[in-house]
């Protein structure tokens, strides 16, 4: 049976080359970069060099990035190390209500911990408007946090404008490029960004990678205290295997960004019309200014987790906002604050496609999606329609 | 995440579909949940002689609905009432923790059905 | 030219089998956990899989592990989440001097948030004597946090007696089992902790895993904010392969860790009593409760990181405490709680044997080290002893 | 960490030893901080004809010490005294950042020694 690997924004297969670069730090140059002696240096250069390698990717310095082991982790970093760093100028931070659980949830801690948190509302293809962020800022405001990407509708934000008011406004100003960084171009300088968070398993580097880029001269307060890693700013005996791996996906990202966004462009395009025959069936996120691999969807009467258990037998790998298929089991906050009603939320499926996907793959797709939203929806007591609402606002299928 | 027997009822489910002069028609569940299940029945002699259902939902309540059209056909309504949660997931092999309370409504919507026949039939 | 590992304390090469373990998750089963199709369930399964060797490691359930990105992770999330969930009981938490910098930086991280933390003095063993544990507990007291061993000293600490008192008490009761899981027995249930702390490449397997063990019903504040990764405790996409290669270490750390210990002791032994033939050297932490693998001296006159590079180009790897080696330029804080002199503390050196050392190791280490000592102390303007000391309490070379 | 040329001072240090009848001893450091050093000049007709050192500390300070008695034979005193550390960490390829300010003791132990020469000589 075919296989079509369409959720790269879950997580993708460490690339070939990468997996190459990292294995000599397994078992031979396996040393302490503290260590003076030369398994150490050695160690030690190969973070380095992987350092430059990951700036490159972003168009910064190389000491302006601060190796993390998660894309989550370095938004946790981020979001709280500059609200505590700037607390005696004020203690509101705004971010988005399409930002990662990674943001929400820590912006929640800031909360319980005395701050105030604006959560963006956002039009319905996701977008937070500039000029919705000029107007919450206050006195109090010291950080606003907005995601590069969505990883699950794949709205690109306006990064750049919102980095414009920031700086006008002298507020710092970090962005979650977790979906971003390695997959579209990304330039702290032309953004305006403080701070930005990235993961390398985005991009086919390892899990266990992941790096915060902290503006040369901001303070920031330690997640991980402890050694002097990271000029002290993040603690813990380096990953080596995983950085080395980050630098080298970092790399060919840079190397290979324009060939594999325009091949992705293509073959999404074709997916997202060749999906949009079927009868209700939405595209969600905005139309243009999307990731090029991603294409996300909410198809009306069934539900999400159902349909990726019927791909899956058909060797299609995608993934849902639905509750059922979250762990939490709770609709898609992303897409309920774009405006998707909560069972229409429920029929959501969000297909990535990755630098292996081929044409073939998505002819695959649409020979078998439609026959698998044909058999769910002939299963549905809402096949001819949502129905009627009854008294508690749920719907009540037609006789 | 689920045991083949589920895997087996949700993609090759019994009974699906609905009975047009149902003698009884039960609902449970909510799609903004996630959730819906619809079970049609035919009563004859307080034996359930035909038995149908329809599911908006996971994987889980699918099989659920599928499994539970099963154990009903053919029961008497007391023997019917009699079936819970816990059977229905039991023949099933057992549910993720996580749905044995929210996608696990087969036997809810089949008490549903029943109040309606006996509600009808009064 | 022979090579000798001897700095096992600061990282360690993987083991083969544990490498053999980790690689199918790198491109094959590379799958995101969470992912409810098959490639996701068989990354789930292979964490739960880990999760069940590394508790079986230290005689807990599996549900009582967090995995983390380190033993520095594991620490901070233990102070810090601790700390913080007790908080409205009391504001006092009790440390050593023996602490890693990663407990002890913590513990400064809660005094600027308000805590009060005792930091323990220790005796010139390195031992925290639990009489004093004792005596410092306040009504205020949530949480205790001792090293089970220092990898600095090799002292091993009277944690089960620490855990009798805090138990009694009521206090919950941490220990930073890095430098001893892995190495020496370790049963949380014998110990009577509440917490533990553990780091994979300490016993063979992979930078970028590490542990906490959390007691059952406890509760604690994440560090990591984001999704339902580790039951909510710790986000973050899975390092999947690490958390593999963890298990798969802990596994063949338990089955072979009797062999090792003897054959680590012996050796130590050996070099011990070789060593101690040198004149004015002496041996650091506990003469007998001390890990197995662990040899420490100071050696007056000289300094360390002199050594560490005369070793090294003898293909001798070791570690020191003294302040040129560290690169905060302090000497070791570990040597001067247990009253070793600032100037002595300069002459510290750290040898820490693995599996793979032998006894010609040994024979060529007694063979060499002797020859750089010499050469160091002709270099030394205190190679007749410190002198008197001036104003300032520095020594004064005899003339 | 370092150059080659550190480490060919550090582990063949030139310079070694103490000069019984020096003319001027300088000592610079302090061990509870990891470095000393200790210089030993002989001098003649304002110029310094002999030189040895004696030094407590890492590669960087051996490395720094040989490297000064180096510069220092055969200068003349004033010649001696314009000696900076950043000369003997040029002369060096360079030394650590950290290494610069407390291991790089060599130039200050020399205007002592001289210092006490002239002290001396008074
Ligand atoms: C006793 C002790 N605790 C904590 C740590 C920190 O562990 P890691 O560097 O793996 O984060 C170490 C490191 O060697 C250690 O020896
Ligand atoms: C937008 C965004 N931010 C943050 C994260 C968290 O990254 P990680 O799971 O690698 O820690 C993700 C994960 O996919 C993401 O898509």
């Amino acid at each position: 049976m075919r296989k079509c690997y369409f959720d790269h924004v879950a997580t993708n297969p460490l690339d070939r080359r990468v997996f190459d670069a990292m294995t000599p730090y397994f078992m031979e140059a396996f040393g302490n970069p503290l260590s003076l002696y030369d398994l150490g240096a050695k160690a030690k250069e190969a973070i380095e060099n992987a350092r430059g390698q990951v700036a490159a990717l972003i168009n910064s310095k190389a000491s302006e990035i601060i190796f993390t082991s998660s894309g989550a982790e370095a938004n946790n970093f981020a979001l709280r190390g500059i609200a505590l760093a700037r607390q005696h100028e004020g203690k509101h931070v705004i971010v988005s209500k399409m930002e990662h659980h990674s943001i929400l949830n820590s912006a929640r801690f800031l909360e319980k911990a005395g701050f105030v948190v604006t959560f963006l509302p956002v039009d319905k293809h996701g977008i937070v408007e500039p000029e919705i962020v000029k107007k919450s800022i206050t006195k109090e405001t010291t950080l606003i946090s907005i995601t590069h990407a969505s990883s699950e509708v794949g709205t690109i934000e306006p990064i750049k404008e919102i980095g414009r008011i920031a700086k006008e406004k002298g507020i710092i100003f970090h962005t979650d490029a977790v979906a971003a960084a390695g997959n579209i171009p990304v330039d702290v300088k032309e953004l305006g960004v403080d701070l930005l968070s990235m993961a390398a398993h985005q991009f086919y580097g390892p899990k266990g990678a992941g790096a915060l880029y902290v503006r040369e001269g901001l303070r920031i307060v330690p997640l991980i205290y402890g050694g002097i890693q990271e000029n002290g700013r993040r603690a813990g005996t380096e990953n080596v295997p995983a950085i080395v791996g980050m630098g080298k996906a970092a790399e060919l990202a840079k190397d290979e960004m324009a060939a594999r966004m325009e091949q992705s462009k293509k073959l999404r395009d074709k997916l997202i019309k060749g999906v949009s025959g079927i009868e209700n069936i939405y595209l969600t996120g905005h139309p243009e200014n999307r990731l090029p691999a991603h294409a996300s969807f909410t198809v009306e009467f069934i539900e999400g987790e159902a349909m990726l258990l019927l791909l899956a037998a058909k060797g299609i790998y995608a993934a849902s906002g639905s509750a059922c298929s979250s762990k939490a089991l709770k609709a898609s906050p992303v897409l309920l604050s774009m405006g998707v009603s909560s069972n229409l939320a429920q029929g959501s499926i969000v297909f990535s496609l990755g630098k292996g996907s081929t044409e073939e793959d998505i002819d695959y797709l649409l020979a078998e999606f439609p026959q698998v939203i044909k058999r769910l929806r002939e299963m549905s007591p809402y096949a001819k329609g949502w129905g009627t609402k009854g008294e508690s606002g749920e719907c009540i299928p037609q006789k | 995440m689920y045991t083949a027997k589920v895997m087996d009822h949700f993609t090759n489910p019994r009974n699906v579909g609905e009975i047009p002069d149902a003698d009884g028609i039960g609902t449970e569940g909510n799609p903004t949940c996630g959730d819906v299940m619809q079970i049609f029945i035919k009563v004859k002699d307080d034996r359930i002689i035909d038995v149908k259902f329809k599911t908006f939902g996971c994987g889980a309540a699918i099989a659920v609905s599928s499994m539970i059209t099963e154990l009903v056909k053919g029961k008497t309504i007391d023997e019917a009432l009699a079936i819970s949660k816990e059977t229905v997931a039991n023949e099933l092999g057992g549910l993720p923790a996580q749905k044995m309370h929210c996608s696990n409504l087969g036997a809810d919507a089949l008490k549903k059905a029943i109040e309606d026949y006996r509600s009808k039939k009064k």
